[in-house]
Parts: C-alpha cells; structure tokens; sequence
C-alpha cells in the first residue's frame, strides 16, 4: 500500500483535541502546506508540541494565531507576541521547557523509556511539580517522555518508502517527532525512488513514516 | 527434525501484516524470512543497527561490514536504512518493532519468558533479548514443543531467570499455536494428527481449549 | 555604544583555544564570531542543528534550510555537520562544548545567573539557555555593565527568576574582566582608565581585588 | 593542529586501569589495528565497554584471552568460550547489560543525563541493586551512565576535522562511545580532505573526535 497520499488525504486525519508535534526551528523545518490544512480544517482544542511558536505568519505561529491551539509545549514564544498576549489573558495554556530537555522528552516518548535524570532547571521554577533526585551528589530533575497523536515532519528527500533526509537547519526536531506520534506525516520537497538514498545517510526510517505528501 | 522447524517457522510467517517491521532472532526464527508470504512487504530490522535485511550472499559476495545481529552475512536491500544501536533500541523499547519472534527455554502461563541464561550452564548473555521482547508488539515465540529431554517448557511456572514478565503473545511449536490471554494459555491450532489430549499432555501448563480450534496448516 | 560592545566582544573572543567548540548566544554574543584570532580554528556551534556557522550569505544568496538559533540566515562552513536536537542538546549538556557566551539579566557571587524571564514583562522563554549554562565548559557572560537605567546588574544575590545555579566563569563588560571564584567574583582585568573604585561603585556584588590586575586590551 | 596521527601516537594513550570503551558487534566495526596496539602495549586491569567479547582471535575477544581485561562490560558473551571461562574462575569480572540499556546508558554518559528510567529488565535478575521507580503504574529500573577514559572507534570515512560516516552495520555503538569518552580516537579507512562529507551524512562530529589513524 502506498504511503504517497494527496494533501487531503493527509488533513482528514486531523481531529479536535489532539496532541500535534510540529518539526521546525523559528518555522525553519516546518512543515506548511500541512499547517495550511491545519488551519483550513478548523479543527480545535488542540495542543501543539513544538520548539517555539515561530512567527504570527508562519509555521506554529498560525495555529496561535487562529485560536486553534489550547496548549502549547515549546522552548520559546518571544518571536510571536500573540502568543504572550493569549497566554496573560488566559486563552492558551503555555508549558515552556528547556530546549534539551523538550528534545530528550520527546526523545523517550519515542523510545520507550519511562523518563530521565538532567541537570538542566535544578533551581529554577523549571523543578516546580517535579522529582528531584541526587546521585552522587548531584541534583537531577526527573522530565517524562512526550508523545503525540500525529507528528508533521518536513523532509527534503522521502523515498517511496518513507526514509527520510533533512537538509542543514532543518532537520532539528523532526527525527524525534517521527519516534514520538502515533501516525506521522511527513511533507517532502522532493519524493524518490527506492533505492534512491544511501541506507547510510537516512536519518528517519521508512518504517516510522504513515504518509507522505509532496511539498 | 527439519519438517518440525520448517511447520513452525511457515506458521509464524502467517502472522505478519503488510507494512510490518519485524525483528526475528537468531536460529530458527532466522528461518522465518523464508516463508514470507510475497504478497505483503515485511521489513526486517537487525539490531545490531538496520532496516531491510536482504538474502544472505552468493559464495564470495559476502560484505565484511554486512552481517546481522548473529553475525552471519546478510545483505541490505534497497530502500533499507542504517542507524547506532540507541536508535535500534529505541525503534525496539519504543513499540515501533511490530513483532519479533525469538525461541525460548521455558514459557508460563502469566506470560512469562526465560530464553537467556542457565545458571551454571550456559550464561550467553541477553543480548538484545530483554529489550525486544519488553518492546516489541507482539512477542511470537518459535520453538520445538519439548525440550531435548522430552520434558515440557511450557509450564504453570518458569523455573530459570526470566528474560521479561508476563510479554509472551503466542507461542507456536510444531503441535499447535497458543495464544496468551489474560485468562491463560488458549489453544488456537493443532497441527495435522495432533490431538488436545496429546498437546496438553507434552505442556505443564493447563492449555485453555476453545470451542473451536483450527488446524495448523503444512 | 557600538564601541561598548566591541570592546567586550573582541575580548571574550580572547578566551578561545584552537579546536574549540563554541556556541554564542544571540544578540552580542554573535558578533564574538568577527573578532576570533585567524591563527586558531574555533568550530561554532548553533544549537538548532549544526556545527560549522559560516560568515552570513551575500544578500540575495540566502539559503531558506540555513538559519542559526536565532533564524537568521548564516552559512554552514566546509567540515560542518548537522544533526538533531536531540544530539545538539547530547553535545551541549554532555559537556562537549568548551565555552558558551550569553548575555545576562543579573549575575551574583555564587555564580548565579538571571537571563530568560521579567515576570509580567517578559516571558521569551528559556529556550536552549538553561541547557547551555549546565552543560558548556565554561559560561563567559558578555554583557554592559549596568543596565538602561544605570543599576548594577552584578549582584550580590539574583531577583529575578534564575537561569540556573553556580554556572557563571567569565564576566565580560566594558569596565573589565571578572573570574568566578569558590570565594566570590574576582576582578582579572580594567579596561583602559576605569579605576578598581569606578568598577565597585557600578557593581552591588563586592569584588575580590588581587595584587595584579590587567589590562582589558582595545 | 592535525588529528591525524601515527598509531604509535595512538597507543601512547594507553595506560593501565584505563576504562576503554571499544567499537563493533561481533567484531564487525571495531578498529582492529588500534586493539593489536592494545594488546601490544600490555597495558593491564582495563575495564572494557562493548557490545560483546566477539571471538578469541578477532576484537575485543583478544583483550579477553590477553588477560589484560579485568572487567568487561557487555551484553553478550556466548561467542568467546574464554570470557565464560575466567568469568568462572574469577579472573575476569562480566556486567551483563540488555543491549538496548547498554547502548542507553553510553548515549546518557555522553549526553549529561543522570540516568534513565527503562522497562527492560524489570522482574528480572537485571534489576539486582537498582532503584525501581513507577510511574503511572509502569515499573522502571533507574539504569546510570557509562562513560570512558578512551573511546576507540572505527569509520568508514573521516575528514580532517574528525567529521566521521559509517558504513552498513559497522555504525553500532561507535558514535555513542564518541560521546561517552574523554578522549576519542578512530581508525579510519578512508581519510578525506575537509569539505569532501556532505555535513548532512555525517553521523559523528569532528568536534567529538581527537585522533585519527589511518586503518
């Protein structure tokens, strides 16, 4: 069964309520033609995983923006104002974690571990709620993996298959995305053939890829 | 002694589905990759780190840096993928690996499975084995019914170290499939001759029986 | 005011030993890059994926995929190389990283630093801050001396919301140079015609005044 | 200054007592002329960090039947009838790791995590003397880094800076043990000038590496 689909194929699995990792960095590695059908479906109640909120215009910004996001877990909102102005009037619930610690969250959903000791936040409001645990003297926090419904990746090269390439910058959060969601999405620049990419340089299996749509 | 291993591995072939990415282990499970149905694509992951094992070499092809997880010479086929050994554990710990199929010592009736050491004896090590079967989907476990000795491995109780509690999907020997269940070890398929009577009296464990049990197909 | 910053930046450029890795933070941290003597190599890192950041792209040759941390377009040098952020956050918090250079709100005697939230006003986020000043070898501060409306940001215990706890080196201003000691913050360096009282008197914190203190060199 | 060094430069490294973590599986992807100078150099007490002990006549299994191993730190033995057999005698000491918690724990010492939390192994004889931990009603053991004195890692290619790529199965636990050792030298089989791997194909940074020899 092919996993190339149409556009539309791709934004009927998109659902109120649903938990939405979204790859890219300040909208560089976003995926925006599915962030289109996102904002175009209407659905709402959502809650978007992603580094930052980007930009009022672009990527995860958009979703900010149109009111559809409930909740966003992100390293960073201060390039989209709109997303402190919803947030101090109460609209949109804002889970900020450290950058390291949101890629190793997301890391463990993917990989299937319970959660992990970082040093990063011992004594910053960063520990509020959490475990604190010292090893050899050394305080740890306790972060819990991350997981998603779906998970919209942008690739520069897919094969039929699903493996995936990234190009420079882009690639960021969108590997540990693929590890992370239950269905995962992925737009590609370009689609090749089997065969096409050296099994050495995939980063993203095939075998964790559902759809893929042409950029 | 081969028709036996060749029933269960063609058995265990059945259970996969399109689009599966499978992890088979060392030995007879080995063998399943030959009996893969040609009309569904199965792929096959190696945890010592890729996607897409192909068929062993041609004499003389053999690539020094092309081996699976049991160090035999395999191939890679096209569309394959290579990856570290944490990003092949996090495939297996992460539920991505659909099933696996490993061989087993002894298996109970809460699940259960000791596949890797006897103390004293033969102490190999867990390799990949802890995490594959903690991971994996489906936990399909390929063996001969009895051991060497005649005595069973499917028991009420394992009685060497485990590899895992209570990860054990089905179990298929060259007698039948069984299927776990919250409720215990359910009877699925006998083989051809075989009789409930005669699985249950070569198994420990007490083998629920359905009102209808199918036939393990040659 | 531009001298102010170069003054500061051509110093902390100082700091660097041949094949080191180095991650510089937004804002005047990135203007460290023009000022790194040419007879070292000093690999830069940018934490949203890649080592290798390159002199920024002629105008009109921007590359859409080539963006540092803070999304402006920049180059990826020959010998670069890209990756995750799941293994740019493995380099930064593993230690991998020699120094990191961060502007700051607050720094105090024990290390302490302030430089991701004004509760109320404003709420940016840590982004890879709290990362970086946990995992880099040493944390070098770049930054003016006082703030906008002339306070001393050197303090003697942080207000605002920490970035985290005991990480502080290096300070860097355009008064002069400051080492983090077990004892409390010791002056190293003066820029030309600052006196040890003009730098005390601008700073909450006391310093620690040794025998010999240099000179922050033009 | 140039990584590139003889391999006398290389096991001049060598010290006794060092924690050496060691590339492969199977043998397959490990850096054989840097373990010939191992065994060479008749450093002693080591502790090894490696998939496996492979055979008595190839990789690690040759540091095994050298006696120069005090300590191995593995997930499989079965290959190498010498590693059972001072196991045994008490000449050897054998932690046994699940792959997966192995390669988890190496990624964890390189990566500035203080431990993680992973089913595998759980109700087994595994969890002897760790902390157990649940979560959401899921029990997890604690499992802590593992880090060396001296990575020996084994590439396909590597340009002048230490930029690595593997090839097929040889990548293994090779860019791990780049992140988890203090000093880190890799036996090359190709070496290329700078600028010659594609910055999107490399899997090890050069910042990571500080020896390369040629194979």
């Amino acid at each position: 069964m092919s996993k190339i689909k149409t556009l539309e194929e791709a934004y009927a699995q998109f659902k109120d309520n649903q938990v939405i990792a979204i790859g890219g960095f300040l909208a560089v590695g976003t995926p925006e033609a599915l962030v289109d059908g996102l904002v175009n479906s209407g659905v709402t109640n959502l809650t978007i995983i992603g580094n930052d909120t980007s930009y009022v215009d672009r990527g995860i910004g958009r979703l900010v923006v149109s009111g559809q996001a409930a909740k966003v877990i992100v390293s960073h909102i201060g390039t989209n104002k709109e997303t402190g102005r919803l947030m101090h009037t109460g609209e949109l619930q804002v889970e900020l974690v450290p950058q390291g610690t949101l890629a190793e969250r997301l890391r463990a959903g993917g990989a299937g571990l319970g959660g992990f000791l970082t040093p990063t936040g011992v004594g910053t409001i960063v520990e509020e709620g959490k475990q604190k645990i010292t090893l050899n003297g050394i305080d740890y926090l306790l972060e819990l993996p991350l997981k998603a419904d779906i998970a919209l990746l942008k690739a520069y090269k897919a094969d039929k298959l699903g493996n995936l390439v990234y190009r420079n910058a882009t690639r960021n959060f969108n590997p540990l995305m693929a590890l992370a969601a239950d269905f995962v999405i992925v737009e590609a620049e370009e689609i090749v053939e089997v065969g096409e990419l050296d099994p050495d340089a995939v980063v993203t299996p095939g075998a964790l890829v559902d759809m893929i749509v042409k950029a | 002694m081969a028709d036996t291993r060749e029933r269960i591995v063609k058995r265990v072939a059945k259970f996969f589905k399109d689009g599966d990415l499978v992890n088979l282990g060392i030995g007879m499970p080995t063998m399943v990759a030959n009996f893969i149905p040609p009309e569904i694509n199965v792929m096959l992951q190696s945890e010592n780190g890729f996607i897409g094992i192909g068929p062993s070499p041609e004499p003389g092809m053999e690539d020094k840096d092309t081996v699976n997880a049991g160090g035999a010479f395999v191939t890679i086929l096209p569309g394959g993928a290579c990856f570290d050994s944490a990003m092949s554990f996090a495939l297996i710990r992460g539920g991505h690996v659909d099933a696996t199929v490993l061989g087993a010592l002894e298996v109970d009736e809460k699940g259960n499975l000791a596949n890797w050491i006897v103390p004293g004896k033969m102490v190999p090590g867990m390799g990949g084995a802890m995490d594959l079967v903690v991971g994996a989907k489906q936990v399909i476990i390929a063996m001969e019914h009895n051991n060497k000795n005649g005595a069973p491995k499917i028991l009420k109780n394992c009685t060497l170290p485990l590899t895992a509690l209570g990860v054990v999907k089905w179990i298929v020997t060259e007698l039948g499939v069984m299927e776990m269940t919250c409720d215990g070890i359910v009877l699925r398929e006998l083989a051809p001759g075989v009789t409930v009577e005669e699985i249950q009296s070569k198994t420990e464990a007490t083998l629920i029986i359905p009102d209808v049990i199918g036939t393990m197909e040659d």
